[in-house]
């Protein structure tokens, strides 16, 4: 049994079995051999839902872990027992999908929402030079980050010349449904020039399509994926390129804040700043909200060695 | 029987006392399975025996369980309800509709408690009034419930609720003693009175046992399934009232895929999924098994999917174990 | 009887024909040869599917656990491939196939030997399946890049116009055809499903009849399971997630009496098309993503409600005017 | 024919073809059989009697590998056999008509009958066109009217119990095992059947042949073996007994006449129903009813008495017509509204309509008069036992208790409790569709005797019936019906056997 003198830091995912989630969670681990003192409890529900991350909350209060680090599967349903979670004296924050600001001490974004936003219109643009149409393959509707990121792309729309945004569809992270509405796409739109998923079981799917539809070169899918789960449609041509923020150095960070936090090192208010370790550090910003570092973008040059990684 | 004695005079109206019968009933069994995985958590993890742990675990399973009390009626009589989940989406839905042109709390709940109702009689309408299989049209309703959420909801989610909202799934009556588990016994007897107690009840067990002489007997068999369709719907109205008071917020993909659950805990509770047999009290006691059974491995922070395995193989083998025994003691008495 | 179900055939395929119809109205390129084929291949998975889950309801049982089954077998022979991309594909597709039936079998012993509800049971396997998936991968995916490229190729080689998935529904199709028609088995899966009661009299082992649906169930899961992975170039845990719920769909749409002992392959068959259209055409003819759930809803209780107009038996003929029963002199 | 039945028995030597010994069976609280010993012998008849419960049909499951015994043996042909399944019976030639027609609604006649043992292709699949042309020529030689083709669904009740003969007939068998086949077949099929079972007896094959009704016992078995409360109580040949030997064997003591009828001067009309009309099942009925008035329906198995009964009791709507009780319209719209007008059925199909076999005795007695036993909605058991126990013993009821759940009860005692269930009623009019179905001779008294009791207290009967003998010593009048219409009335004066049967089989009408 751990020494109670221990700091235990939850690190709560949206659900088991997802390779970005895995791959924070080694981060997470690193954190805490460099930190020392430190337990990681790894944990997560069987269906992506808030009741069932509910559920899972509520055995960690009652473990009186120290911290929880959660990545929601929806910003406002999980708030109650967040806050039961804090009156307890637990130290809650929330990194990758966020957690409404009375729910949680901060929440670490990955990268920041605009940024993120502007990658996925770039990554396509980039293969663009005059200009052409996509489209946007998304996760779930219901999705809080992946709906943030399409809004701020399309903020940023207008910066780019002729790239014309035709459809949003939403695949729900299912890789039949993905697949089918990137078939869709292709077919209502004839000439469509890239798919953008911002999400890893949509544009592996989209990938998969397009190859299957033979419009590898004609239809360039890009967006937000890990490298070990693209590696091959870059080399198939399927996919110029896709970013990625790193998840290790996400969970790295994550717990990093969550230990910062419990053990009163540092706080969290507006301005502060937080060291987390070789990453850097991140400032807290408006609502509590910090940005981890902007997205790495991926291509033949440098997929294969990081896919060894995650 | 014939064999024991000729004369008509002497049938006793028991073999044994209702105790005795008790004793060796399925209950029984649940109670012992309910104790002994209670005595093994509280020795796997120093955090169990802790009243507001306990409680807290309380509210995993409350809503469902209410939700039970209604289906194991209906699942007795030889139906079943595959839509309740969605029901508490469209009711929730249309309880944070509301709520956009500021109605209060008790108005809030009415709503609720409607939409539960009006799901029911849809469901009732297609399966009693039009004899379809209920399986099947609730396969279907469940996807039209949700979808019509989906249709209202998009992407959004409905906020803010009245703080006096909050409490139906959040408050507790006295110190640990939440409103919900309040609710939830509150409601087991009502549904124990009813289907034990009352010829109401009684007909619930006749038709689950054979609709067509039930229905020769003068039971109103179409008006009583009608009845316990409306009756679910009801109840997964009071479930959407908590559990969107309890989240404090409305999205469509609320309480996905908890008809399962809901059917998993009424078959370990002992009804026959087959119709005609089964007890609330036997319910009851499956709803703080599955509770007891996932807070317990939560605490050694089993991952969920694993803990989704170990209800499987609970739900198999304590329908099978029975069996099996019997099996093994004929074996041995011959 | 036969003719009422050719009947119900009839009316599903004009069904399918006027939709396909309807949306080539709004969306012309629907209709388009090619097209059709890519439609048909889609469905190919869930036809062969509604095919296994068609024995099991005819014995008036149901498997919950189909997708869930497919999930494994598709992660165990990603996986497989993954780590000896040596294995031969047809050694490979046998030892698939064999575990989709191993699993199918477990839910068929326990039917037959303890007698427990089929529901119950495959609620109960459904969960173990999944979970167990989660324990062999440690949720770990088997991605595109680590398949062999003859594990993902198969499916897609294109004989005769007609990628290899779709003729290998084809074939399962004519295998079940017979196995319905001239078989014994076929024929005692409609004899336990009308009346159990009276198979045992007749000689035939109700138990043992379902344990053979659910095993055929498996197999053709484990087939799908291949399919799957290899269309999609992707394996982890909740692959084909919820899709039992669409096979079972597919039956009932396919007229499929959910009370056994009722049903066809031809009528499986088409649910699994109509499906199949309803799902391409949604993408194409951009209905609102979120409207989508509730459309396949009304079609599953439409669907429901027509097969039961179908099925509703009239007053029994007694007044001279007509017993059919009578060979006329 | 009755030459061949004289050479048989004159062929006594013969060997039995299949001897059971120390046969046993037990079911939880029942000693169903109990060390029992029968002999069956080629070409030879043997009649197998006993009260309901007796164990005549355990006996015919163990015999077909449907039940196993508890301990016992079985030789067939001097070799030692086990039946551990359907399929092992069926392999060894012992074929058998069950006492409920086990057969598949939605499968064509032709497939019911080979269902199990279908003629093969070189290929080992089904050869579809030998199957129809076989099934033709059984049905023919049965001289059975019935289409291979047509479908199980769309048969009379009677032509479902032919298929179930010609399927018994299809198979290779030398032991073919009748479980009261009679019991839901005219008189004209009943006479179709003796011819077959005749043939049978020539091809050498050993009958087992179970029935309550000793007219046909006496007419075609060759032996007999009596059964009471499981126990081998006497066996022998037929030409060396009389029925009243047989009964004291049966229930161990002698049963006073059958038809207890006490003759009631009817009342004022109770029930009056006029031009009742049906689209398919039948046309205008019209006739009244008294009280104290025991109304007979006559009619070959398939004329429609049960629909119209159950048009009256609410169950199916008709196209047209009236139905008065006390003058007042009372055409009920469904069962519950009948109940509480005073009319209530029991039902002929007892598994599928009468009994709750799930439930406990008292609670399938006090189902339809819940309204009286609970109070504002709520149970109370007391009551329920009390009135359960009132008429299980009025009935002579056979069960361990009252909680034992009626499907552990034998044919016969079910029925009394699905009669009882009707009569705690306190009903004014009381349809009776087949009311001793399946019934054995005491019990049936015991029913007549209680019938006319309660015409006696005044009560309205309507009793549908296919045995000749009940229509004729209980009714003061009879109704005949003919393939859904009315063929004739007669008034308990001028009843006579010979007019009855001509009016139902419609051989020459002659319309009251
Ligand atoms: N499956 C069973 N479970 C328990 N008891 C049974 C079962 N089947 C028969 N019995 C009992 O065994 C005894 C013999 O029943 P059986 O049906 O053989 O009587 P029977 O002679 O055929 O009566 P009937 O003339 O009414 O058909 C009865 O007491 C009955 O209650
Ligand atoms: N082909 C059939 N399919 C289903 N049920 C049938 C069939 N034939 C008869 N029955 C049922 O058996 C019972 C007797 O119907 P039947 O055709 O014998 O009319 P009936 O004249 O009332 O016969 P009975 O002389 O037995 O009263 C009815 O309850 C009827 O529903
Ligand atoms: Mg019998
Ligand atoms: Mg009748």
């Amino acid at each position: 049994a751990p020494a109670q003198a221990q700091t235990r830091i939850a690190l709560l995912v949206k659900s088991l079995g997802n390779g970005f989630f895995e791959a924070a969670a080694r981060g997470a681990e690193e954190a805490a051999a460099e930190l020392g003192d430190v337990e990681i409890i790894y944990t997560g529900p069987t269906e992506p839902t808030a009741e069932a991350q509910i559920e899972v909350i509520n055995a960690l209060i009652a473990q009186q872990v120290d911290a929880i680090a959660i990545s929601a599967n929806d910003p406002d349903a999980v708030v109650p027992a967040l806050q039961r979670a804090m009156d307890r004296g637990i130290t809650v924050i929330s990194w990758d999908s966020g957690v409404a600001p009375e729910g949680r001490a901060m929440h670490l974004n990955p990268s920041s929402n605009e940024l993120i936003g502007n990658t996925i219109i770039r990554l396509a643009a980039d293969h663009l030079p005059e200009g052409g149409e996509v489209a946007i393959l998304s996760a779930t509707a219901t999705a809080t980050n992946q709906n943030i990121w399409i809004e701020e792309a399309r903020k940023v729309l207008p910066e780019y010349e002729g790239i014309d945004l035709v459809a949003v569809v939403y695949g729900d992270d299912l890789s039949d449904k993905s697949y089918r509405e990137a078939q869709g796409l292709m077919q209502t739109y004839p000439n469509l020039d890239a798919i953008i998923a911002p999400t890893t079981v949509g544009i592996v799917a989209a990938a998969q399509a397009v190859t299957d539809a033979g419009k590898i070169g004609e239809i360039n899918v890009t967006g937000l994926a890990l490298p070990s789960e693209m590696a091959g449609h870059i080399h198939s041509g399927a996919s110029q390129s896709f970013a990625i923020w790193n998840p290790i150095d996400l969970g790295y960070s994550a717990a990093y804040i969550a230990h910062a936090l419990a053990t009163g090192e540092a706080t969290a208010n507006e301005g502060d700043i937080i060291g987390i370790g070789r990453v850097g550090e991140v400032m807290i910003g408006e609502n509590g909200e910090a940005a981890m570092s902007d997205p790495f973008t991926y291509d033949a040059s440098n997929v294969d060695e990081f896919a060894e990684i995650f | 029987m014939s064999a024991v004695s000729h004369s008509p005079r002497n049938i006793p109206d028991r073999l044994e006392s209702p105790f005795k019968s008790a004793l060796k009933s399925w209950e029984m069994l649940l109670i012992i399975v309910a104790i002994a995985i209670f005595v093994a958590n509280s020795f796997a993890s120093p955090y169990f025996l802790n009243p507001w742990s306990l409680s807290d675990a309380t509210f995993n399973f409350t809503e469902k369980a209410i939700i039970a009390l209604a289906m194991a009626m209906v699942i007795i009589s030889g139906e079943i309800d595959l839509s309740v989940a969605s029901i508490i989406a469209l009711a929730s839905t249309a309880m944070g509709f509301a709520l956009q042109f500021g109605v209060d709390t008790p108005t809030l709940v009415a709503i609720g408690l409607l939409v539960g109702v009006a799901c029911g009689a849809f469901n009732g309408m297609l399966v009693s009034g039009l004899g379809l299989p209920s399986i099947v049209v609730t396969i279907g309703t469940m996807s039209l419930f949700r979808g019509i959420a989906y249709i209202v909801l998009g992407d959004q989610a409905f906020r803010g609720y009245p703080s006096d909202f909050a409490f139906f799934g959040q408050g507790y009556v006295w110190w640990v003693i939440s409103f919900e588990l309040v609710l939830f016994l509150a409601l087991a007897v009502v549904f124990y009175i009813i289907l034990h107690r009352t010829s109401f009840g009684r007909s619930v067990f006749a038709i689950g046992n054979n609709p067509v002489a039930a229905q020769f007997s003068g039971i109103r068999v179409r008006r009583i399934k009608f009845i316990l369709f409306i009756l679910t719907g009801l109840m997964s109205g009071v479930a959407a009232v908590l559990l969107t008071s309890r989240l404090g917020s409305t999205r469509p993909s609320i309480a996905f895929a908890w008809e399962l659950e809901v059917v998993t805990m009424v078959v370990l509770g002992g009804v026959s999924i087959l119709g005609g047999a089964g007890s609330i009290f036997g319910v009851v006691i499956a709803a703080f098994i599955m509770g007891l059974v996932t807070f317990g491995l939560g605490l050694l922070n089993v991952p969920g999917i694993v803990m989704s395995i170990f209800i499987g193989l609970m739900l198999i083998s304590v329908i099978g174990l029975p069996v099996v025994i019997r099996r093994v003691r004929a074996r041995m008495a011959a | 009887m036969k003719a009422l179900l050719k009947h119900r055939e009839l009316i599903l395929v004009a069904a399918i024909a006027v939709l396909i119809g309807l949306i080539s109205l709004r969306f012309p390129a629907f209709i388009a040869p090619r097209n059709m084929v890519r439609v048909f291949d889609d469905t190919s998975i869930l036809a062969i599917l509604a095919l296994g889950q068609m024995l099991v309801i005819l014995t008036r049982c149901i498997d919950l656990s189909m997708a869930a089954n497919l999930a494994l077998c598709g992660m165990v022979m990603a996986m497989l491939n993954a780590a000896f991309p040596g294995i031969p594909m047809p050694l490979l597709l046998a030892v698939g196939i064999s575990l989709g039936a191993g699993l199918g079998a477990i839910n068929g012993l326990l039917v037959w030997k303890l007698d427990i509800p089929s529901i119950v049971v495959t609620l109960g396997t459904m969960t173990i399946f999944r979970g167990s998936i989660f324990l062999l991968s440690s949720g770990q995916w088997v991605n595109a890049h680590q398949m062999s490229d003859a594990f993902k190729a198969l499916p897609r080689a294109v004989m005769l116009g007609l990628p290899v998935s779709s003729w290998i529904a084809i074939a399962v199709i004519g295998l079940f055809v017979l196995l319905m028609s001239r078989t014994p088995l076929g024929r005692s899966f409609y004899a336990v499903g009308v009346n159990p009661t009276a198979s045992v009299y007749t000689g035939i082992d109700v138990g043992r009849t379902r344990f053979f649906a659910f095993t055929i169930a498996g197999a053709v899961a484990g087939l799908a399971g291949y399919l799957w992975v290899a269309r999609y170039a992707v394996a982890y845990v909740d692959i084909a997630g919820g899709f039992e719920l669409q096979i079972i769909a597919a039956c009932v749409i396919g007229g499929i009496s959910i009370a056994g002992g009722i049903g066809t392959v031809g009528g499986a068959v088409l649910g699994a098309l109509f499906l199949g259209v309803v799902n391409n055409a949604l993408p194409v003819i951009n209905v609102s993503p979120f409207a989508q759930m509730a459309i396949s809803g009304a079609v599953i209780v439409i669907a429901v409600i027509f097969n039961a107009r179908n099925e509703r038996k009239k007053g029994r003929i007694i007044l001279k005017k007509a017993e059919k029963a009578e060979v006329a002199p | 024919m009755s030459q061949t039945m004289h050479k048989v028995l004159e062929t006594e030597a013969a060997a039995p073809s299949l001897t059971l010994s120390g046969i046993s069976k037990s079911f939880p609280g029942v000693k169903a059989l109990d060390n029992i010993a029968l002999e069956l012998y080629p070409g030879q008849v043997t009649a197998l009697i006993g009260e309901n419960g007796a164990g005549k049909s355990t006996l015919v499951k163990i015999m077909t590998g449907i039940y196993q015994p508890d301990g016992g043996a079985i030789t067939l042909n001097g070799q030692d056999i086990t039946l551990p399944t359907a399929h092992a019976a069926l392999g060894l030639g012992i074929t058998a008509i069950h006492q409920e027609t086990v057969l598949f609604d939605e499968l064509s006649v032709a497939e019911n009958i080979f269902l199990g043992h279908a003629p093969r292709t070189r290929f080992g699949m089904i050869d579809w066109r030998k199957l129809r042309a076989e099934a033709k020529d059984i049905l023919a030689s049965m001289g059975a009217p019935i289409d291979p083709n047509a479908r199980l669904k769309d048969l009379s009740i009677a032509n479902k119990h032919l298929v179930a003969v010609a399927r018994a007939l299809s198979i290779e068998a030398q032991i073919v095992i009748m479980d009261e086949p009679t019991a839901a077949l005219s008189h004209k099929e009943i006479e179709e059947l003796f011819v077959l079972i005749d043939l049978l007896k020539q091809d050498g094959k050993a009958i087992l042949f179970i029935s309550h009704k000793f007219d046909e016992i006496f007419r075609v078995a060759d032996r007999y073996a009596v059964f009471r409360d499981g126990e081998m109580v006497g066996a022998g040949l037929m030409k060396d007994t009389e029925q009243s030997q047989l009964v004291r064997m049966m229930v161990g003591r002698s049963v006073e006449r059958a038809f207890p009828k006490l003759d009631v001067t009817p009342g004022d009309v109770v029930l009056d129903v006029n031009n009742l009309s049906h689209p398919t099942e039948f046309e205008d009925i019209s006739f009244s009813l008294r009280e104290g008035e025991i109304l007979g329906f006559y009619g070959l198995v398939g004329a429609g008495r049960t629909e119209v009964m159950q048009t009256l009791f609410g169950i199916t709507k008709p196209s047209g017509g009236s139905v008065r009780l006390d003058g007042k319209p009372a055409l009920a719209k469904n069962p519950a509204k009948a109940i509480e007008s005073g009319i209530v059925y029991v039902p002929e199909e007892r598994g599928r309509q009468g009994a709750i076999t799930g439930l406990p005795i008292f609670q399938n007695i006090s189902l339809p008069s819940l309204k009286k036993t609970s109070k504002s909605g709520f149970l109370r058991l007391a009551e329920e036992f009390a009135l359960a126990r009132k008429y299980s013993e009025r009935l002579d009821l056979r069960a361990s208790s009252l909680s034992q759940e009626v499907g552990t009860l034998s044919g016969g005692n079910q029925q009394k409790v699905v009669i009882g269930k009707w009569l705690a009623t306190a009903p004014r009019v009381i349809i009776l569709d087949e009311p001793t179905k399946g019934i054995d001779i005491g019990s049936k008294a015991a029913v007549h005797e209680f019938i006319s009791e309660l015409a006696a207290d005044g009560l309205a009967i309507i009793m549908v019936s296919s045995e000749l003998p009940e229509i004729m010593g209980m009714s003061d009048n009879v109704i005949v019906m003919r393939e859904g219409r009315i063929a004739g009335r007669f008034a308990r004066e001028h009843l006579d056997a010979e007019t009855l049967v001509r009016t139902a089989a419609g051989i020459e009408g002659d319309p009251a």
